[in-house]
C-alpha cells in the first residue's frame, strides 16, 4: 500500500518541521522570531496530529488539532500584544 | 519508550526544582507549572504506556488504555491551574506589599530590572 | 486511486509544511522568515487536512468534512497572527533587509496617545 | 464527699470574694473569714476519726481507665496540716485586712488567698497521688500570682517568675516520680502505695522515682540548692510571706516528706540524699540569715534553715526522728508566722524593712516588741518556749544517729554550730530592730498597730508558750495523731517534757545559746567578711544565667532554623521528600528495574521529547528574561500535550492545551508589573547547591517513574470500562468518571476553581500597582491599543469558539471534551475578545460579574448530586435515558450532563473571574486615547 | 435509605451548600450573611454529635457516593476517629467565627464563602475513604485557606502567606508523585482496597512501595508541621487575622490525622513491607519538633508569633503520641488533639484582644500601657496559659499525663519523659514572661483613647473555648474512655476494611 | 426580526460549521444546528452590533476565486523562494494607500494580503488610511500596490462598501 510508505515519509518532514522551527525558537535572536518559531510549532503539531489520525485511522484526533488551532493562535496574539503594550487587557 | 518518559519526567522534575528554588516569584511559578508538568505526565503513565487505544468505548476499539489516571491527571490539571492562578496574583500582591518581586521580600538580590 | 490522490496530498503538505519551517529557519531577517510559516505552512496543513478529510470520507460511512473547520480556523487564523508579529516587530524596530517604513504614523510619539510617563 | 467539698469551698469562695469586694474593701475580708471557717467547719465532723484512730478516705471515679480519681484522705498528717492551713489562714485572713492599703485591690488579694488556700487543703487532703500533684502545681500557679500582687513592682515580678519557675520544675520532676511509682504499685492511691513499700524500695526504678519526688519536694521546700527562689519571694506582702512561707506551700515540701515517709526512707539513698540536703540547707541558711539586713530576709532564710531541719529529721530515717520532725513542723509554722507578722507590723508602721535604719523601736511600739522577743525566743529554741522542745528532740536524735560512726561528732557539732547561728539572728531581730540606739531617717514614725491586727500575733505567741511550757496537755494528742499517719505505723516511745535531765541534747542547746550569743557580738567583723567573700555567691545569679541561657539559647537555634526564607522551606522540603524517598531503596535490595515489557521508541518521540527537554533547559536558563523563558514553558506545554495525544489520552489533551494558553496569559498579564529581567544571582554556591538538588530530585523522579513502568499491575480500570456505558451512559469513560464514578472529586475540583477565583478577587480588592510606562528596552509602549485588523477578526471567532465549545460540552460523555474544556474554551475565546478590544468594550458587552456564574454552576453541580436523595440513593448518583424525540431523532440525557454544565459554568465564571481581575489592576483608568 | 443513611455526607454538603449560597447572596445585608454563616456553623455541631453518637459502638459508616461500589467509586468513611474529629472542627468553627463576625470578616471579601468551603475542605478530607480524594479535599482546604490567610492583606501577612502557599504547592505535587506511584503498584486508590493490596506486596516491590509511603509521609508531615517542614506555621499564624488562626488550630490536625488514617490502614503489623513503616521516623521527629517549637516560644517576641510556636510544640506532642503507636499513647493523642485545638485557638483569639487594647505597643512583648480591662484579659491569659502549657488542672495536663503514662511501655521512655517535661517547664517559664511584660510591666498610657477596651462578645469565644476545656477536664472519663476506643478502632484496620469493601478485599 | 435574527448569514454559517463539526448530517444534528445557529449570534449580537451587507454575491464569489488560487500560488512562490536561499531575495516593505473605510474590509484585506503571494501586511496606520505590507521579493513596488488594489482591494470594496447594489 502506497500510504504506508508515505506515511512515515511524511512524519519524517513534519517531524524536520518541527525540529527547524524549534531550531528558531531556540535561536531567536528577537522576541518576534521566538513568538514566529512557536506559532509555527503548533501549527507543525497540528499537522502531525493530521498524520497521526490518518495514520491510526482514528477521529480522536481531531479535537485536538482544532484546539491547537484555536489556541496556538490566543497564545500567539497574547504574546504580541504584550511586546506591543505591556498591558494585554487593558 | 518507557525510558525515554521516565527521562522527560526526570527533566522536568529537575527543571521545577531547581526554578522553585529561586528567589524571585517569577522563576518560582515556572518552577510550579514544570514541577505540575512533570507530576501529571508522571501520574498519567502510572497507567503505564498505550499507543492508539483511547478509553473510548467502542465496537472496533482493540483495547482501551487505563482511564482511571487520565482521570485523575485531568482533576489535577484543573486544581494546579487554580493553584498557579492564584500565586500568580499572590506574587503581585507580594510585589505590592513587599516593594519587590523577592519571596521573601528581601532588596539585595534583585535591583529591580529595569523598571 | 484514492490512495495516489491521499499520498499527493499527505507529501504535498508534509513538504510545505517543512518548507515553511525551513524558511522560517533559513531566511535572514524577521520579517521575510514571516512568510514562510504563514503561507506554506498553512497550506501545507491545509492539505494534510484535506487528505484527512477524504480518508476517513472513503473509510466510513458518509462524509467526514469536520477537518475543514480546522483548515477555515488556519485560514483566518495565520494572517493576523502574521500582521500582529510584523506590527510588534516593527515596534521593536527588529533589524530588517530591507529599509524600515520611513515614519510609522502609528508609533510616532504622538503625545497625546502617549501614556503619563509618572505612572 | 466532705472532703472533696471542705477543699472546693476555697476554689468556689475564691469567686466569692472577689465578687464581695464589689460591695466595699472589707466585705471581701468577711467573705475570706466565712470561708475559710466553711472550710473548717465541713472537716470539724470528721476531726475526731483520727484521734479514734480511724482515717476517713472518700472516693469517687473521674479517669479510673488511667486510675486518676478523685479520693481524699483523712488522717492525723492530713488532719495537722489542714488544721494548719485553715486555722493560720484565719488568722492571715484576719491580719491582711489590716495590713493591706487603700490602693491594694482587697478583692484580688482573698481571691487569690483563697485559691491559694484550696490547693493546700487538696495536697494534704488528697488520697490519689496524681490528683494531689494537681494541687501540687495549683499551689505553685496561685502563689505565682499571690506573689506578684504587687505587679508594678519589678522584684515582685521577678520574684513570682522565679518561684513559679523552680517550683514549677519541681512540678514536673514530680510527677515523673510520681508516674513512675504508680508504675511500680499499679496504683496512684496512697493506701494502696503504703501497702508496697518493700516493693517500692526494692524495684530497679526506685532510685529514679525518688530523685524525681525529691526533686519536687527539695524546689517546694526551698531545699539546698534550689533554696534561692524564698528569699525573693518576700516580694509579696506580708500576709503571704506568713502564710505561703512560713506555714503552708514550703511546708508541702516536708508534707511529702512525712507523706511517703513509709515506703520510699530507710534506704541509703534516701537517707544520704535527703538529710545531706537538709543539712547544707540547715547550715546554709542559718548562716545567711544572721547577715541579712532585710527583716524579711532574715526571716526567709531562718525560714530555708528550719526546713532544712525538718528534712533533716526525716532523712535520718528513724521513726522518732520523723516524730520530731513533725513537730518541728507544728512549731515552726507558729513561731514564723507570728514572726512574719511582727515583721509586717513594723513595716507597715515605720515604712522600712531594713535594720541598718530601723532602731530602739522599743520606745515605739514595745507591746509588738514583746511578741516578736517571744515569737524569737521559740525561733532560737529557748527553753520554755515550743522551738526548744522539738529542738531538743533533733539533737537528740542527731546524736543517736551519729553514734558509733567514725567521724560520729561531725554531726551533732554541725548541728549546734546551726543551732547557734540560729540563736545568733533572733538575737539580731530583736536587738538590731527594738534597741541598738535611735532609728536612721525613718519614713513614717512609728507606732503600735490597730488592735485587730495584733490579735493574731498573739493567739500564736500564746500558743508558742503554751506549747513550750505544757506539751502535754496541749500539743501531744496531735502530735500523736499527726506522727501516727506520718508513720503509718505504731508510734516510738517518746516523751514530751521541757526537762529530760542533763543529757547531750541539753549541752548542745547550752552551746547553741551561748555560741550565738557570742556570734552576735562578733557580728560586725563577721558581716564585713561575709560581704566580702559569700555574699558574693548567688543562686540567683546562676539561676539568671541559666534563664537567660535559656532565651539566648532558643532565639540562637530559632534565628539558626527560622530565617524566614522561602528558599530555605523549599530546600529543607525538597530535602526530607528525597531523603524518604531514597532511604527504602538503601534499606532493601529491591531491583530498580522491573520485568515488564516496554513500548519501543519512535523516531517522533525522540525528536519531541528532545525539544521538551532543550525547552526546559531553555527556560531554566532563561528565568531571568523572563518573556524568553514563557515562550520556551510554552514548547513544555504543547510537547506534553502532545504525549498525552500520543499515549492515548485526548481529553488530557485537550484540557492541557487550553490551561497552557489560559496560564500563558495570566503570567503575561503578571509579568506586565514585574520586572521584566533579573539581575544575575550573586550567590553561584546557592546555584551548584540547587543544582545538585534538583538534580537528584529530577533522577529520583525519573527513577520511580522508571520502577513503576517496568512492573505489572493490577488495576480497578477493568470495571469502569465495563460499566461505563451500561452504569454510566457514556463511551468516553473519563469523563465519565469525572462525572460519574468520581463525581465527588470533581465537585471538590471546581470547588477549587472557585476559590481560587474568589481567593483572586479578595487578594485583589484594593490591590493596585504602578503600570510601567516603558518595556524592558525602555521604549515606549505603542500607541494602538487595539489594533484594528484583530479587532476586526477576533470578532468573528467568538461565534465560532462559541459553537465549538457547544460542541465539547455536549459530546463529552461519549467522546473527548466535556465541561472543563468547554469552559475553557468559552473562557479563552471571551478573552480574546478582552486583548482585542479591552475591558471597557468587552464590558459593555456582557456582564463583568462573574459571582453569579461561579454560584450557578456550583449549585448545579451539587444539586444534581442532592436531586438522587429524592430517588432514595446517594449523592451524586447519576442516571440517564435515552429519548426518542420525532424529527430530532433518538438522544440521550444524563444527570452527568447537567452535572457538567454545572463544571463548565463554573470554569468560565472562575477563569473570566482571573482574567479580568488580573487584567484592571493597574492603578488608575488607561490614559491611552480609546480607538472607540 | 433513610435519613441516618445520609448522615455521613451532610457535614461535607451543608458547608458546601452555604458557602454557595453566601455566594450569591454577597451582597445581601451583612447581618443576614453572618447569620446564615453561624447558623450553618452551629448546625455542624449536632450533626457532628450525631456521627459520634452513630460510630461510638464502633460502627463503620460507609456511604457510597454516586452508588458505586468501593474500591471503584469515592466512599466515604465514618468510623470513630473522623466523628471526633467533626466535631472538634464544628466546635471550634463556631468560636472562630463568632470572633470574626466581630467586624474581621469585613475585613477583604468572600470571608464568609472561604471561611464555609474551609470547613467543606476540613470535613470532606476528615470523612472521604480515598486517597486521591484525600488529595483533592486537600486542595480545597488549603485553597480557602489560603484566602483566608491572606484575608485582610498587609505587608507581613502577604509574605508569610506567599510562603505557606508556595510551600504547599510543592507539597500538593509531592502528594501525586506518591498517589501515583502507589497507584501504578497497586492500581487502586481506595483506601481499605490499598492497604489490603500494600499488605500483599511482593517483595520485590518493597522498596518501591516504602518509598511512595514515605513519600506520603512526607507531604503529611509538612500539613502537620513536623520537623523539619514546620517553617511555614509560625509567620503564617502569628500573621494572619485572629479567627483565621484560630481555625487554623485544626489544620496542622488534618495533617496528624492523615499519618493517623493512612498509615493505621497501610503500615499496622500486618501490612507486609510497609509494617511499621513510621517507626523510625515519627515518634523522633515529634520529639525534635516539640523541642524546637518551644525553643521558638521562648524566643518569640510577640504574642502571636509565641502562639504559633506553641502550636508547632504541640503537634510535636500530638505525633509523638501518634508515633509511639500504641493503644494508650493513641488514646492520649485523641484525647489531647482537641485540648490542643481549643487551647491554641483560645490564644490566638485572646491575643488579639491583648494587641487591640495595647494600641500600637500590639502584641509584642516589650512594656506598653496599662490595659483596660486588665483583670480580665489578665484572668483569662491566665487560664489559657494554664491550658496550653498542660498545668492541672486544664485538659493539657491530663493529655500529658496520658501520653507520659502511655509512653511507660516505650523504649524511647526516656527521651518522652526528658522532652515532655523539660519543654512543659520551659513552656511555663516562657509564658509567665510574657504575661508578666503584657500585663505586670504597665506604665499608665497617656493617650488611653487610643487603646480598645476589648467588648464582652469579643472575649465570650474565648470564654467559650475554655468552656470546652473544663468540659474536658470534668467529663475526662468518658471522654478519654472514648479517645481509647477510637485507638482501639484504629489498632484494628480490619473493621475498617472489612466495612468498606464488604469482603470484596 | 432583527432582533431576533440579528445576523442571519452567521446563523446560516454556524448551522452549517455545526454538521461539520458534528461531522453527521441527520436530522437531529441539523435542529441542533438551527438552534445552536440562532441561539449563538443571539447571544453574542452585543459583539457584534452592526449587521454585514454583501453587495454583489458575484464579484464576492469572483474575489473567493482568486484569493483561493492566489494562495496557493503565493504558497508556490514562497516555497520556491525559500528553496532559491536566502540570498536572492529583495525584501522591501510597501505602503497601500487605502480606499477601504471599514474595519471588516480592512480586516480582510489585510489577510488576503498575508495570505497571497510574496506579502505580508505588517502595519496600519493609525488613521487607517495606510497599510504598510512586507514583500519578500519585489521589483516595482508600485505595481505590487496597484496590483493588491486592482486584485483584492476594488472587489473588497464593491462586495462590503458600495452603497446602492
Ligand atoms: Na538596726
Ligand atoms: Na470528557
Amino acid at each position: 500500500m502506497m500510504l504506508e510508505t508515505v506515511i512515515p515519509i511524511a512524519y519524517a518532514l513534519v517531524a524536520l518541521a518541527f525540529l527547524l522551527s524549534f531550531w528558531r525558537l531556540i535561536q531567536g535572536p528577537d522576541a518576534p522570531d521566538r513568538i514566529l518559531a512557536l506559532d509555527t510549532l503548533y501549527v507543525n503539531t497540528i499537522a502531525l496530529l493530521v498524520l497521526l489520525g490518518i495514520h491510526l485511522g482514528s477521529a480522536i484526533y481531531f479535537e485536538a488539532a482544532l484546539l491547537i488551532a484555536m489556541m496556538g493562535f490566543v497564545g500567539t496574539v497574547a504574546l504580541c500584544k504584550y511586546l506591543l503594550r505591556g498591558d494585554i487587557i487593558e | 519508550m518507557e525510558a525515554l518518559i521516565a527521562l522527560v519526567i526526570g527533566v522536568l522534575t529537575a527543571g521545577g526544582v531547581f526554578l522553585a528554588l529561586r528567589g524571585q516569584t517569577f522563576p518560582v511559578v515556572l518552577g510550579l507549572t514544570l514541577m505540575s508538568y512533570a507530576v501529571n505526565l508522571f501520574l498519567f503513565v502510572m497507567g503505564r504506556l498505550a499507543i492508539g487505544v483511547p478509553p473510548v468505548i467502542s465496537d472496533a476499539a482493540q483495547g482501551y488504555t487505563d482511564p482511571l489516571p487520565q482521570a485523575l491527571v485531568l482533576t489535577a490539571i484543573v486544581i494546579s491551574f487554580g493553584m498557579t492562578a492564584f500565586v500568580i496574583v499572590l506574587s503581585l500582591k507580594a510585589r505590592a506589599e513587599l516593594g519587590n518581586d523577592h519571596v521573601d521580600g528581601h532588596h539585595e538580590d534583585s535591583p529591580e530590572g529595569r523598571h | 486511486m484514492i490512495d495516489i490522490l491521499l499520498s499527493l496530498l499527505i507529501l504535498t503538505g508534509a513538504i510545505f509544511t517543512l518548507i515553511g519551517s525551513l524558511g522560517l529557519a533559513r531566511l535572514r531577517d524577521f520579517y521575510t522568515r514571516l512568510h514562510g510559516p504563514t503561507k506554506a505552512t498553512t497550506l501545507g496543513v491545509g492539505c494534510l487536512l484535506i487528505a484527512s478529510a477524504v480518508h476517513f470520507s472513503v473509510r466510513e460511512e458518509g462524509v467526514s468534512l469536520h477537518e475543514v473547520l480546522v483548515t477555515l480556523f488556519l485560514f483566518i487564523t495565520a494572517p493576523v497572527s502574521a500582521h500582529l508579529l510584523a506590527k510588534a516587530a516593527l515596534h521593536l524596530k527588529v533589524k530588517s533587509l530591507a529599509a524600515l517604513p520611513a515614519q510609522d504614523t502609528s508609533t510616532a510619539p504622538d503625545p497625546a496617545l502617549q501614556r503619563d510617563p509618572a505612572d | 464527699m466532705t472532703l472533696f467539698f471542705a477543699v472546693m469551698t476555697p476554689f468556689v469562695g475564691a469567686a466569692l470574694v472577689a465578687l464581695a469586694s464589689r460591695f466595699g474593701r472589707s466585705h471581701s475580708a468577711w467573705a475570706a473569714g466565712a470561708v475559710t471557717l466553711a472550710a473548717l467547719a465541713l472537716l470539724a465532723p470528721s476531726a475526731h476519726l483520727p484521734f479514734a484512730g480511724e482515717m476517713l478516705i472518700q472516693q469517687r471515679d473521674w479517669i479510673p481507665a488511667l486510675g486518676l480519681n478523685l479520693s481524699f484522705r483523712l488522717d492525723g498528717l492530713a488532719l495537722l496540716f489542714a488544721g494548719l492551713i485553715l486555722g493560720i489562714g484565719l488568722l492571715i485572713v484576719l491580719y491582711a485586712r489590716y495590713y493591706l492599703s487603700e490602693r491594694d485591690s482587697m478583692g484580688r488579694f482573698y481571691s487569690y488567698l483563697m485559691l491559694f488556700m484550696g490547693s493546700m487543703l487538696g495536697i494534704v487532703l488528697s488520697e490519689n497521688l496524681i490528683q494531689l500533684l494537681i494541687f501540687w502545681e495549683l499551689t505553685s500557679l496561685s502563689s505565682f500570682l499571690l506573689i506578684s500582687y504587687w505587679q508594678h513592682r519589678e522584684e515582685a515580678r521577678h520574684g513570682a517568675r522565679m518561684a513559679l519557675a523552680v517550683t514549677g520544675l519541681g512540678g514536673f520532676a514530680m510527677l515523673g516520680g510520681f508516674l513512675l511509682l504508680g508504675h511500680i504499685v499499679g496504683s496512684y492511691e496512697l493506701s494502696d502505695v503504703f501497702a508496697s513499700g518493700d516493693l517500692i524500695r526494692e524495684h530497679p526504678l526506685y532510685v529514679p522515682t525518688l530523685l524525681l519526688i525529691l526533686l519536687g519536694v527539695f524546689t517546694k521546700s526551698a531545699q539546698f540548692p534550689f533554696h534561692f527562689w524564698l528569699p525573693h519571694a518576700m516580694a509579696a506582702p506580708t500576709p503571704v510571706s506568713a502564710y505561703l512561707h512560713s506555714a503552708t506551700m514550703v511546708k508541702a515540701g516536708v508534707f511529702l516528706l512525712a507523706r511517703l515517709w513509709p515506703v520510699l526512707s530507710g534506704t541509703p539513698e534516701w537517707f544520704w540524699l535527703v538529710s545531706g540536703a537538709g543539712l547544707a540547707t540547715l547550715l546554709l541558711g542559718a548562716y545567711v540569715a544572721l547577715f541579712k539586713h532585710d527583716l524579711k530576709g532574715l526571716l526567709a532564710y531562718s525560714t530555708i534553715s528550719h526546713l532544712g531541719l525538718i528534712t533533716l529529721l526525716f532523712g535520718l530515717s528513724t521513726p522518732l526522728a520523723a516524730v520530731a520532725g513533725v513537730f518541728h513542723i507544728i512549731n515552726h509554722a507558729i513561731f514564723k508566722a507570728s514572726l512574719f507578722m511582727a515583721a509586717g507590723i513594723i513595716d507597715h508602721e515605720s515604712g522600712t524593712r531594713d535594720m541598718r535604719r530601723l532602731n530602739g523601736l522599743w520606745k515605739f511600739m514595745p507591746y509588738t516588741a514583746t511578741l516578736a522577743m517571744v515569737a524569737a525566743a521559740a525561733m532560737a529554741g529557748v527553753p520554755l518556749m515550743n522551738g526548744f522542745l522539738s529542738k531538743e528532740m533533733f539533737f537528740a536524735e542527731a546524736v543517736h544517729i551519729a553514734e558509733g560512726h567514725i567521724g560520729g561528732w561531725l554531726l551533732p557539732a554541725l548541728v549546734t554550730l546551726a543551732g547557734a547561728f540560729a540563736v545568733a539572728y533572733s538575737i539580731r531581730f530583736i536587738h538590731d530592730v527594738f534597741f541598738n540606739g535611735e532609728p536612721v531617717d525613718l519614713p513614717k514614725t512609728p507606732h503600735e498597730p490597730p488592735r485587730w491586727m495584733k490579735v493574731p500575733v498573739e493567739i500564736l505567741v500564746v500558743l508558742c508558750l503554751v506549747v513550750g511550757i505544757a506539751p502535754a496537755l496541749t500539743v501531744a494528742p496531735l502530735l500523736a495523731v499527726a506522727a501516727e499517719g506520718t508513720l503509718q505505723a505504731a508510734l516510738p516511745e517518746y516523751h514530751l517534757a521541757l526537762w529530760h535531765g542533763i543529757n547531750p541534747a541539753l549541752v548542745m542547746s547550752l552551746f547553741a545559746l551561748v555560741g550565738g550569743a557570742l556570734l552576735y557580738l562578733s557580728r560586725h567583723p563577721l558581716t564585713a567578711w561575709h560581704e566580702r567573700t559569700l555574699d558574693r555567691i548567688d543562686a540567683r545569679i546562676a539561676f539568671n544565667a541559666l534563664q537567660d541561657g535559656l532565651f539566648a539559647l532558643s532565639r540562637g537555634i530559632t534565628r539558626l532554623i527560622d530565617t524566614g526564607s522561602l528558599q530555605r522551606q523549599v530546600f529543607l522540603f525538597l530535602l526530607a521528600a528525597l531523603t524518604l524517598g531514597i532511604v527504602p531503596w538503601l534499606a532493601n535490595d529491591t531491583p530498580l528495574t522491573g520485568n515488564r515489557e516496554g513500548l519501543p521508541l519512535d523516531a517522533v518521540s525522540l525528536i519531541a521529547a528532545g525539544a521538551l527537554i532543550v525547552a526546559t533547559f531553555a527556560t531554566v536558563w532563561w528565568h531571568r528574561q523572563r518573556f524568553i523563558a514563557l515562550i520556551t514553558i510554552g514548547v513544555v506545554g504543547l510537547v506534553v500535550s502532545l504525549a498525552f495525544i500520543k499515549f492515548s489520552a485526548p481529553d488530557l489533551a485537550l484540557t492541557q492545551l487550553s490551561v497552557e494558553i489560559v496560564t500563558i496569559v495570566l503570567l503575561l498579564l503578571a509579568l506586565y508589573f514585574l520586572p521584566q529581567q533579573a539581575a544575575p544571582e550573586k550567590d553561584r554556591g546557592r546555584v551548584w547547591r540547587d543544582g545538585v538538588i534538583a538534580l537528584v530530585a529530577g533522577s529520583g523522579a525519573a527513577a520511580l517513574a522508571w520502577a513503576v513502568l517496568t512492573r505489572p499491575y493490577d488495576t480497578i480500570a477493568g470495571y469502569f470500562l465495563e460499566n461505563s456505558k451500561p452504569g454510566g451512559g457514556g463511551t468516553n469513560v473519563v469523563n465519565v468518571i469525572l462525572v460519574d464514578f468520581r463525581g465527588y472529586d470533581t465537585l471538590g475540583e471546581i470547588t477549587v476553581l472557585a476559590l481560587a477565583g474568589l481567593g483572586i478577587v479578595a487578594l485583589l480588592q484594593g490591590l493596585q500597582l504602578n503600570a510601567p510606562s516603558r518595556d524592558a528596552a525602555g521604549r515606549s509602549w505603542d500607541a494602538d491599543a487595539h489594533p484594528a485588523i484583530m479587532a476586526t477578526l477576533t470578532r468573528i471567532l467568538l461565534p465560532l469558539a462559541l459553537l465549538v465549545a457547544v460542541f465539547i460540552l455536549l459530546r463529552g460523555h461519549n467522546q473527548p471534551g466535556g465541561g472543563f474544556i468547554a469552559g475553557l474554551i468559552t473562557a479563552v475565546a471571551l478573552i480574546v475578545q478582552y486583548l482585542a478590544n479591552g475591558a471597557a468594550w468587552t464590558h459593555q458587552r456582557m456582564a463583568s460579574d462573574s459571582h453569579p456564574m461561579i454560584a450557578w454552576g456550583l449549585g448545579i453541580a451539587t444539586f444534581t448530586g442532592l436531586a438522587s436523595w429524592a430517588f432514595d440513593h446517594p449523592f451524586l448518583t447519576s442516571t440517564f435515558g435515552y429519548m426518542n424525540w420525532p424529527v430530532v431523532g433518538k438522544f440521550e440525557l444524563a444527570s452527568a450532563m447537567v452535572f457538567d454544565l454545572g463544571v463548565f459554568l463554573v470554569v468560565v465564571g472562575a477563569t473570566l473571574m482571573i482574567l479580568t481581575g488580573l487584567g484592571s489592576l493597574h492603578r488608575g483608568e488607561p490614559r491611552t486615547k480609546e480607538a472607540r | 435509605m433513610n435519613a441516618l443513611a445520609h448522615l455521613p455526607i451532610l457535614p461535607v454538603v451543608l458547608p458546601l451548600l452555604i458557602g454557595i449560597l453566601l455566594l450569591a447572596l454577597r451582597s445581601a445585608p451583612l447581618a443576614l450573611q453572618r447569620g446564615i454563616s453561624l447558623a450553618a456553623a452551629l448546625a455542624l455541631i449536632p450533626l457532628a454529635l450525631a456521627l459520634n453518637d452513630a460510630t461510638a459502638d464502633g460502627t463503620h459508616l460507609v456511604y457510597l457516593l454516586g452508588n458505586w461500589v468501593a474500591p471503584y467509586g469515592i466512599v466515604l468513611v465514618a468510623d470513630r476517629l473522623a466523628a471526633w474529629m467533626l466535631l472538634t472542627t464544628a466546635l471550634l468553627a463556631v468560636f472562630a467565627l463568632g470572633y470574626a463576625v466581630r467586624g474581621i470578616d469585613t475585613q477583604g471579601r468572600h470571608f464568609h464563602v472561604l471561611f464555609q468551603l474551609q470547613l467543606f475542605g476540613l470535613n470532606g478530607a476528615f470523612l472521604t475513604g480515598d486517597l486521591f480524594n484525600l488529595f483533592v479535599f486537600f486542595e480545597i482546604l488549603l485553597l480557602a485557606s489560603y484566602g483566608l490567610v491572606l484575608h485582610g492583606g498587609g505587608r507581613h501577612r502577604v509574605k508569610a502567606g506567599l510562603h505557606y502557599v508556595v510551600i504547599n504547592l510543592v507539597g500538593s505535587t509531592l502528594f501525586l508523585f506518591a498517589v501515583g506511584t502507589l497507584y501504578g503498584v497497586t492500581g487502586t486508590l481506595n483506601m481499605a482496597d490499598l492497604a489490603v493490596k500494600l499488605a500483599a506486596t511482593p517483595a520485590e516491590h518493597a522498596a518501591l512501595v516504602q518509598s511512595a509511603a514515605l513519600l506520603l509521609f512526607g507531604v503529611f508531615a509538612l500539613k502537620a508541621a513536623l520537623l523539619p517542614l514546620y517553617l511555614w506555621l509560625p509567620a503564617a499564624y502569628a500573621h494572619t487575622s485572629a479567627p483565621v488562626a484560630a481555625l487554623f488550630a485544626i489544620m496542622t490536625k488534618v495533617g496528624a490525622y492523615s499519618i493517623l488514617r493512612v498509615y493505621s490502614l497501610m503500615a499496622g503489623e500486618a501490612a507486609g513491607p510497609l509494617t511499621d513503616l513510621l517507626d523510625a521516623w515519627l515518634a523522633p521527629l515529634a520529639l525534635i519538633t516539640l523541642a524546637l517549637g518551644m525553643a521558638g516560644a521562648v524566643a518569640s517576641t510577640s504574642l502571636k508569633q509565641q502562639a504559633a510556636y506553641l502550636v508547632v510544640a504541640s503537634i510535636g506532642t500530638l505525633l509523638l503520641a501518634f508515633g509511639l503507636g500504641s493503644a494508650g499513647a493513641l488514646a492520649a493523642g485523641l484525647y489531647y488533639l482537641p485540648h490542643s485545638t481549643f487551647a491554641a485557638a483560645a490564644l490566638f483569639l485572646l491575643a488579639d484582644s491583648i494587641a487591640r487594647a495595647r494600641g500600637e505597643r500590639d502584641d509584642r512583648f516589650e512594656s506598653g500601657p496599662a490595659l483596660p480591662r486588665a483583670r480580665l484579659l489578665g484572668g483569662l491569659f491566665f487560664i489559657v496559659a494554664v491550658a496550653i502549657t498542660g498545668l492541672p488542672p486544664l485538659s493539657g495536663f491530663l493529655g500529658k499525663f496520658m501520653l507520659l503514662q502511655a509512653a511507660l511501655d516505650s523504649p524511647l521512655l526516656p527521651w518522652v519523659w526528658g522532652v515532655v517535661l523539660v519543654t512543659g517547664l520551659v513552656s511555663v517559664i516562657a509564658l509567665a514572661r510574657s504575661g508578666s511584660l503584657l500585663f505586670y510591666r504597665t506604665y499608665t498610657a497617656h493617650d488611653s483613647a487610643a487603646l480598645t477596651s476589648p467588648a464582652n462578645a469579643a472575649l465570650a469565644p474565648v470564654v467559650g473555648l475554655l468552656g470546652l476545656l473544663i468540659g474536658m477536664v470534668i467529663w475526662a472519663g468518658p471522654l478519654s474512655d472514648h479517645a481509647a476506643a477510637i485507638a482501639a478502632q484504629l489498632l484494628d484496620p480490619r473493621q475498617y476494611i472489612d466495612a468498606v469493601l464488604g469482603g470484596r478485599g | 426580526m432583527r432582533r431576533l435574527l440579528p445576523h442571519p448569514l452567521l446563523s446560516l454559517s454556524l448551522a452549517l460549521l455545526w454538521l461539520l463539526l458534528v461531522n453527521e448530517f441527520s436530522a437531529g444534528a441539523l435542529v441542533l444546528g438551527a438552534l445552536l445557529g440562532w441561539l449563538i449570534p443571539f447571544a453574542t449580537s452585543r459583539f457584534w452590533p452592526e449587521r454585514i451587507r454583501i453587495r454583489h454575491t458575484g464579484v464576492l464569489l469572483r474575489f473567493l476565486g482568486v484569493f483561493f488560487i492566489d494562495i496557493v500560488r503565493g504558497s508556490f512562490l514562497v516555497a520556491w523562494l525559500i528553496l532559491k536561499g536566502p540570498k536572492r531575495l529583495r525584501p522591501a516593505f510597501v505602503e497601500v494607500p487605502l480606499a477601504l473605510k471599514t474595519d471588516l474590509a480592512i480586516g480582510l484585506l489585510a489577510n488576503t494580503i498575508s495570505l497571497t503571494p510574496g506579502t505580508v501586511s505588517a502595519n496600519l496606520s493609525a488613521d487607517k488610511r495606510t497599510l504598510i505590507v512586507h514583500t519578500l521579493d519585489t521589483g516595482d513596488a508600485a505595481a505590487l500596490v496597484a496590483e493588491i488594489k486592482q486584485r483584492y482591494e476594488t472587489p473588497l470594496k464593491q462586495v462590503f462598501e458600495e452603497e446602492n447594489a
